[in-house]
């Protein structure tokens, strides 16, 4: 037995690097299809392109991965990334000296938005799906009435989040990286990570285990609200304005949970992470730049986009179900 | 006699408070530019303008044959749709250009900001851009400027970078057609109800706020002010509660026509009279107002103004003047010209002032037989 | 502890309470919807005349159609998100089938039927055989749907509905002594919600129940998993083609015929106590869910909430309403 | 410990009441365990042992009453509180994530850290320690709990308990999952901490375990306390009768007279968990499987019922041939299985009782139309198996776990099957209703059905068999008379030569 325990296990390919494997495969059979369109798919601008899309869904995303894992999710960021980035915009009315305001007023806003989020789901025990579409649905007629259009003003100072780049990496995927690694940090190596990931395994262990999942839950739908508000902030840096339906045109909020679901989590929760999620966005991202460069149809790649994340997750789930039988 | 009637005085639902997207400027603008004569072919209204300044582009002038690119904000509903496929088609009326490539924003702001920085990387010799808003979209254009001639149409930006910005009169002398349409039609004091698509789109909220100025000068009761998601059963739901509500309803206002019919059906559906009515030049529309004999107005936002930019690029690159801004003309079909724009041959939601009979692939490109 | 002497004697009263007031009860939906007719009804009494009061059960008919076939999906444990679109693609392909054509109506009818049985079908099997959540096999679909039938019709509806076709939701029997005219709507309404009442009564419905209560016991008790939860799918597949006959022959063709009506119908559902999750919950009370929602979008409508803030409003009451079902199961 | 014998209790809880949507459980009841000692709870099934026991822990709070840790008033109003009062619980379900390591597990809610981050090398280190301890080193910290064996999980419990360092440490019914050899183990570590002066709450049906381990013992009845002896005073019969309030039959029901025809052969049936077996149930006959956790009894239950079936091998019933692939083919060929988990395979807990009782006859045979007439023969069974309810439509959840197993029986009963399959049919359940699953278990086979049997408890599966099988790892290691010694059934189980003395 003590010879048994000194054994390593192999890394295994599960579904949460699967999504990598199939990262790969795209990235390689999409680069040979655009290739044979006479167009190239790493090229200096489409390369730019893709990062560049990839940062705000990745955002959200990440926010999402962590709802998500703790077994709920977040129907109202589409929402909250359209108010923060009215929000942000509107503080810093173009003049330099009030970006921190700004921001501050974003972080404290999409705080508070999530605030009310967990406090529905734990305290007047509202299922996720249901809370956060009404909170959401309030958000929107907010924003309804008191937006005819994009608002505010962004100045240029803060628009290099938006534009810049170093080489061919833009800084706001560098900014989408930089929160991913911190989610990682705290989802694999900080107490709440061990915590939420307990709650969304099973709520009910994790309470009799003294985890306070009222409180985790609480904690997790700040911090993805934060995020959606961190993706409102890149928008509007990238917009030069806030833009009441920003966050609903994009289709951030099923996409985030797309994304998430693509990396292999597990939607009733405990089983995923942000590696996976960065993985599903970039998936996401490469498969709408092979479509940019081979100018598909719109609607025909919505097909394309439906029938892989369906197919994605059929795999993960056969996976799991061969091993289950193997063992 | 009617309690409800009485009852809704005070609920006072008249045309609230001024947009405030209201410019008093653009609008005392529009309402001159309605009055004004174009110049330019005179069965061509896509290459006619309205008080043209033209600007110099020599500068831009290159030798053929042209690479074409497009940012387009979308194709989510069939007025770009229509419009797409005229563009398309006037594209291959010109050998000049070898190839034309779009990229397709999907509405989503970010994307085209993107789509733009991308098609830079193909090698455009001139970018036309479809903004998905107003403001947003103004960063990238002024990226683009840089680089290659650009032109704007339909929603503007807020910079004079690109070489010209093509597009009809614009939101308020729609709006005011309709509503003007209306305070003729309907006797004072009678009931008006108007129904928007959605709240927060500049194009349509500009509508909006030129119908309340004439609605507020006029002896009409704008009994109500509702959105309609642009959902033709939400339609019919509104305009039916109204009108349990009203008994009746005189006077339909719509910011675009695209619920028009169902509109005019609750009314159908209830027995009552069909009001006087404002659509757009939406096929089904009109070939309701022609069977029925109804009451109505169509202000239209020509699809024919997707044509304009591909016209204007050539004249660009070959170095001709072009005017900047270049305002093509807003007809309004009314009783008059009707039958000159109702086609059974062509979909129900297909746009009458396409202006896309001469162009290659009509009617089956269109979707019509 | 006091236990009843008979071993299966009637409820005591403490039990009940739970389970009249508690999650899956439909009481607290029948109260909110008092609430909201007598509301209604104070601001414009005449709602309740029979014609208007038939009238609105007609607008109102899809939406509870859709409601009840959502129930189904959801009781059993599973979501079904591509019901919106596919309301929008049968309008489509019913409009462009037809073309106009009254003689084409019944095959068409009989096509859009057909087409969302299947797609509640593929939704089922992917769902239970090829193992994926079915809120992204719904999610999947609901793109699928929408980017095949907008490539189909190039982007914008072809063809036109026959009135024979519009009929359904559109007219009714007329002249009917009192009441004015029946909508066919109600009748169709009235049909189908007598069978999902028969449906959950009979042996289906309840294994149905077990089967989003827990798969496992459910499946070990000679229960068909797989197959009870397609059916689920399939029944709500056809939900949504019998409310897109309704909706388009009420409104026409268009694209927006189906936006957003998978959130509604999960609201209405949910509104109507039964549980996200599945086990609990009836499908009465679904059917209530999106009656009262309607009526309250008819009272936001008569109190004049401008339509901008009616949004807000209606997630204000939604949440609380949830809120209040929710508080209730715990005490 | 300073003083061996110190006065003060460590918990005390007095006059500590509780209800249930209005359903009192708990009335009124004083309980206190001392330091060193070790407190036994016993009581019939839903007697309100755990529920005690959760208000002890701070999972539940009392309506009433008061509890007193360490001479100190105390409230908790949460789990968190109880552990940080030093009171540690092992449920009596199992509480663990699956997919979370032991040493996660171990540390849930408690994880160490080092510089803000958890430090999981500290984690993994103590709980190896721990494991260690409890002479446990099989399992690794670092292992899934998924991966590991039911008994293995239990382990990973006790050592989460353990990792409080609680001074006072409840146990409901810990062996429940044991086998007898086990038990052995856990014996040891509870004498272990009671030497170290920790104060113990034993809950358990096994009257045996209860007088090998307690200093004293208070019995539960419907939620009020009947009396609290000092072991050494107490005799089982004694105890049984204060906890059913009637003298009971300590022995089994006679055994069959002669097995009737073969109804179930199996030749050569392997899958991937069972190595090829030869296997016959007898009409009127109950046939015993015995066997160490995890040596495949449930597999060889489960491929009986086709939930993973035979895949090699030819299975009859009554003559036929046939191979179940679902658990619905083997219903409706007649095959009924009473699961080893009840809430996780067993019951549907929102429905209700009758719901429950009507499953297998619903889901195998379905129906249109409300079927009257078998409504009434359920609810005649449920009142022949004497399911105490507070009504037929109560949801099964709030049931005691011997009533929900009750529950279950008149589930299979209803559908008059051919062939039974019980695993682990008793286990959780107290003595009376025990002795009544017993009973009609007998009952089923003189009435011709063919049984088997699976149970870990080595006087039951002798008491109750009229053959033994025997399983390890997987295979049939042997077949023994109903009449056999538990020390053969432990030879044949665990591979060790052993003189049969039939
Ligand atoms: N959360 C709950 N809600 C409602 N009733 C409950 C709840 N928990 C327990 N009960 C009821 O309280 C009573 C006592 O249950 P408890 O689990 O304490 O019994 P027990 O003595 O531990 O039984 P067993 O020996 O079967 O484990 C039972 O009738 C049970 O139905
Ligand atoms: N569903 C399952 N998935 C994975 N492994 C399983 C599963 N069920 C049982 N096993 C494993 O298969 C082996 C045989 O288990 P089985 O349950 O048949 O044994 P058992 O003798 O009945 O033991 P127990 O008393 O624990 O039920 C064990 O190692 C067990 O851990
Ligand atoms: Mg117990
Ligand atoms: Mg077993």
């Amino acid at each position: 037995m003590t010879a048994l325990a000194a054994t390593r296990r192999t890394p295994r390919i599960d579904s949460t690097n699967g999504v990598w494997v199939a990262l790969g495969i795209t990235l390689i059979v999409g680069g040979i299809l655009v290739a044979t369109d006479g167009g190239s798919l790493f090229g200096q601008n489409s390369t730019v392109s893709l990062l560049q899309r990839a940062a705000g869904l990745g955002i959200v995303a990440v926010g999402q991965t962590f709802t998500i894992l703790a077994g709920s999710l977040d129907l109202s960021v589409a929402y909250v990334i359209s108010l923060t980035s009215l929000i942000a915009a509107e503080t810093m009315a173009g003049s330099d000296g009030r970006v921190l305001p700004a921001i501050l007023a974003v972080l404290a806003v999409s705080g508070a938005i999530g605030l009310v989020n967990g406090l529905l789901i734990t305290k007047l025990r509202i299922n996720a799906f249901i809370a956060t579409l009404g909170v959401g649905l309030l958000i929107k007629g907010y924003l309804e009435q008191g937006y005819a259009g994009p608002a505010g003003q962004v100045p240029v100072s803060f628009q290099h989040l938006g534009y810049d780049r170093i080489g061919p990496i833009p800084v706001s995927f560098l900014l989408f990286i930089g929160v991913a690694a911190v989610a990682w940090v705290v989802l694999k190596r900080s107490r709440f990570g061990h915590h939420l990931i307990a709650t969304g395994g099973d709520l009910d262990v994790a309470r009799l285990s003294g985890v306070r999942t009222d409180w985790v839950l609480i904690r997790t739908h700040m911090i993805c609200s934060l995020c959606a508000g961190i993706a409102g902030l890149y928008l509007a840096s990238r917009l030069g304005a806030g833009a009441p339906r920003v966050g609903a045109e994009g289709g951030y909020d099923l996409e985030s949970i797309a994304a998430v679901v693509l990396g292999g989590a597990v939607l009733a929760g405990g089983k995923g992470g942000v590696a996976g999620t960065v993985g599903g966005v970039l998936l996401l991202a490469v498969i709408d730049g092979i479509f940019n460069q081979l100018a598909v149809d719109p609607f025909f790649k919505q097909v394309v986009r439906g029938v892989v994340i369906v197919a994605a997750v059929a795999i993960y789930a056969l996976r799991l179900r061969r091993k289950a039988v193997a063992a | 006699g009617n309690p409800a009637a009485t009852a809704s005085a005070d609920a006072g639902a008249g045309t609230g408070e001024t947009s405030s997207f209201f410019v008093q400027a653009d609008y005392d603008n529009e309402i001159a530019l309605r009055t004004a004569t174009a110049s330019g072919p005179a069965d061509k209204p896509w290459e006619q303008a309205l008080n043209p300044t033209n600007v110099d582009t020599a500068k831009y002038k290159k030798a053929g044959p042209y690479n074409l690119c497009f940012s387009n904000a979308g194709v989510g509903n069939p007025w770009r749709q229509v419009g797409f496929k005229n563009m398309q088609a006037e594209v291959k009326l010109h050998p000049e250009f070898k190839s034309f490539q779009v990229a397709d924003a999907e509405s989503k702001d970010d994307k085209q900001i993107s789509d733009i920085n991308d098609l830079l990387g193909k090698g455009c010799d001139a970018l036309i851009v479809s903004p998905n808003t107003t403001a947003t979209l103004t960063p990238a254009v002024e990226q683009a400027c840089a680089k290659v001639p650009v032109i704007v149409f339909d929603r503007g930006v807020n910079t004079k970078c690109p070489v010209t910005f093509i597009n009809p009169i614009g939101g308020y002398a729609f709006g005011a057609a309709g509503a003007e349409f209306l305070t003729e039609k309907v006797k004072p004091g009678g009931n008006v109800l108007a129904l928007r698509i959605l709240p927060g789109v500049d194009v349509l909220e500009t509508r909006w706020a030129a119908a309340k100025v004439a609605f507020d000068k006029s002896q009409l009761k704008v009994v109500g002010v509702e959105f309609t998601d642009g959902d033709a059963a939400k339609t019919k739901t509104i305009v039916s509660n109204y009108l349990q509500r009203f008994g009746t309803i005189d006077g339909i206002w719509m910011d675009a026509g695209a619920t028009a019919v169902a509109a005019a059906e609750a009314f159908e559906d209830a027995g009552k009279p069909f009001p006087a009515i404002v659509g757009e030049d939406q096929q089904d529309f009109l070939r309701m107002w022609q069977d029925r004999k109804l009451t109505a107005v169509a202000p239209t936002y020509p699809t024919y103004q997707w044509r304009t930019p591909v016209i204007a690029a050539l004249k660009i690159l070959k170095g001709e003047q072009v005017p900047s801004p270049w305002k093509l003309p807003q007809p309004t079909i009314t009783d008059a010209n009707l039958s000159q724009y109702v086609d059974p041959s062509m979909p129900p939601l297909h746009y009458a002032m396409c202006g896309c009979s001469d162009l290659p692939g009509y009617p089956g490109e269109w979707g019509g037989k | 502890m006091t236990r009843t002497d008979a071993p299966t004697g009637p409820a005591t009263l403490g039990q009940s309470r739970r389970g009249r007031w508690g999650a899956g009860s439909i009481w607290p939906v029948v109260a909110i919807l008092l609430v909201l007719l007598v509301a209604v009804g104070i601001r414009q009494p005449d709602f309740y005349d029979p014609p208007a009061l038939l009238a609105f059960l007609k607008r109102a008919a899809p939406l509870i159609v859709l409601a009840a076939g959502q129930y189904f999906v959801i009781v059993a444990g599973d979501f079904d998100l591509s019901v919106g679109s596919l309301v929008t693609a049968e309008v489509v392909i019913a409009a462009r089938l037809i073309d106009g054509d009254p003689a084409a109506t019944w095959p068409v009818i009989a096509v859009v039927l057909a087409f969302g049985l299947l797609v509640g079908l593929v939704n089922g099997l992917v769902t239970t055989l090829l193992l994926v959540p079915s809120f992204i096999t719904t999610l999947g679909m609901y793109l699928i749907l929408v980017g095949a039938v907008y490539t189909w019709t190039g982007g914008s509806p072809r063809g036109a509905l026959s009135e024979e076709f519009r009929m359904f939701g559109r007219r009714g029997i007329e002249g009917v002594p009192w009441l004015g005219e029946i909508p066919y709507a109600v009748l169709i309404l009235l049909v189908l919600g007598t069978l999902a009442i028969l449906a959950m009564r009979a042996d289906f419905g309840k294994v149905l129940l077990a089967v989003g209560d827990n798969p496992r016991a459910a499946r070990l008790a000679g229960g068909r998993v797989a197959g009870v939860r397609t059916i689920a799918f399939v029944i709500s597949g056809g939900c949504a083609a019998v409310a897109a006959i309704l909706l388009g022959g009420f409104g026409g063709v268009s694209f927006q015929v189906g936006v957003g009506l998978e959130f509604t119908a999960i609201t209405a559902v949910v509104l109507g106590g039964v549980v996200l999750g599945g086990g609990r919950g009836s499908v009465v009370g679904a059917m209530l869910g999106a009656l009262t929602l309607q009526t309250l979008l008819t009272l936001l409508n008569l109190l004049g909430v401008a339509g901008a803030l009616a949004s807000a409003v209606q997630g204000l009451i939604i949440l609380a309403a949830v809120a209040i079902g929710g508080l209730r199961a715990r005490t | 410990m300073d003083s061996p014998e110190p006065p003060d209790a460590l918990l005390t809880m007095l006059g500590v009441g509780k209800s249930f949507y209005g359903v009192p459980v708990l009335s009124d009841v004083d309980i206190d365990v001392h330091p060193g000692e070790v407190h036994a709870v016993v009581g019939e099934n839903g007697a309100g042992k755990s529920t005690l026991m959760k208000i002890a822990s701070g999972v539940h709070q009392p309506d009433t009453g008061t509890l007193t840790i360490a001479g100190r008033p105390a409230t908790l109003p949460d789990p968190r509180a109880a552990q940080a009062a030093g009171v540690g619980i092992i449920h009596q379900e199992f509480n663990l994530l699956p997919e979370r390591t032991v040493a996660e597990n171990v540390f849930l809610g408690r994880e160490p850290t080092r510089r803000g981050l958890v430090d999981r090398r500290a984690m993994r280190a103590r709980t190896a320690e721990l494991l260690a301890a409890v002479g446990a080193e099989v399992v690794r910290p670092h292992d899934r709990v998924r991966d590991l064996g039911i008994a293995q999980q239990q382990v990973v419990e006790i050592v989460k308990a353990l990792s409080l360092d609680a001074r006072i440490l409840i146990m409901d019914e810990p062996t429940a999952a044991l086998a007898d050899h086990e038990v052995e183990l856990l014996y040891a570590l509870v004498r272990r901490l009671q030497a170290r002066g920790i104060g113990i709450l034993y809950v358990s049906h096994r009257l045996a375990e209860v007088f090998d381990l307690s200093d004293r013992i208070t019995v539960l009845k419907d939620g009020r306390r009947v009396t609290t002896v000092d072991t050494a005073d107490a005799t089982p019969e004694g105890l049984v009768r204060h906890m059913v309030g009637r003298e009971l039959a300590t022995y089994y029901p006679p055994k069959a007279a002669g097995a009737g025809p073969t109804v179930v052969s199996v030749a050569g049936g392997g899958n991937a968990r069972l190595k090829p077996l030869d296997l016959e149930l007898r009409a009127g006959e109950v046939l015993g499987v015995g066997g160490l956790q995890g040596s495949g009894r449930s597999a060889l239950a489960r491929a009986l019922f086709g939930v993973e079936g035979f895949t090699t091998g030819r299975m009859t019933l009554d003559g036929k041939a046939v191979r179940p692939r679902s658990p619905r083919q083997a219903v409706r060929a007649g095959i009924a299985y009473v699961t080893e988990d009840r809430k996780g395979e067993g019951l549907t807990l929102s429905q209700s009782v009758l719901d429950n009782a009507l499953l297998a006859s619903r889901a195998a045979t379905p129906r249109w139309f409300p079927d009257k007439a078998r409504t009434t023969t359920v609810r005649e069974l449920l009142a022949a198996v004497e399911v105490h309810a507070a009504g037929a439509d109560q949801e099964v959840r709030y049931l005691s776990g011997g009533n929900q197993q009750k529950v279950v029986l008149a589930r299979w009963l209803a559908m008059g099957p051919r062939v039974l399959l019980f695993d682990e049919p008793t286990r959780g359940i107290d003595v009376g209703a025990k002795a009544a699953i017993h009973e009609l278990i007998r009952d089923l086979a003189e009435k011709g059905a063919a049984i088997l049997m699976i149970s870990s408890e080595l006087p039951e599966l002798l008491g109750m068999s009229d053959r033994i099988v025997v399983m390890r790892d997987g295979a049939l290691a042997g077949e023994l008379p109903g009449d056999a010694s538990e020390e053969a059934v432990l030879s044949l189980a665990t591979g060790t030569p052993h003189e049969v003395s039939a």
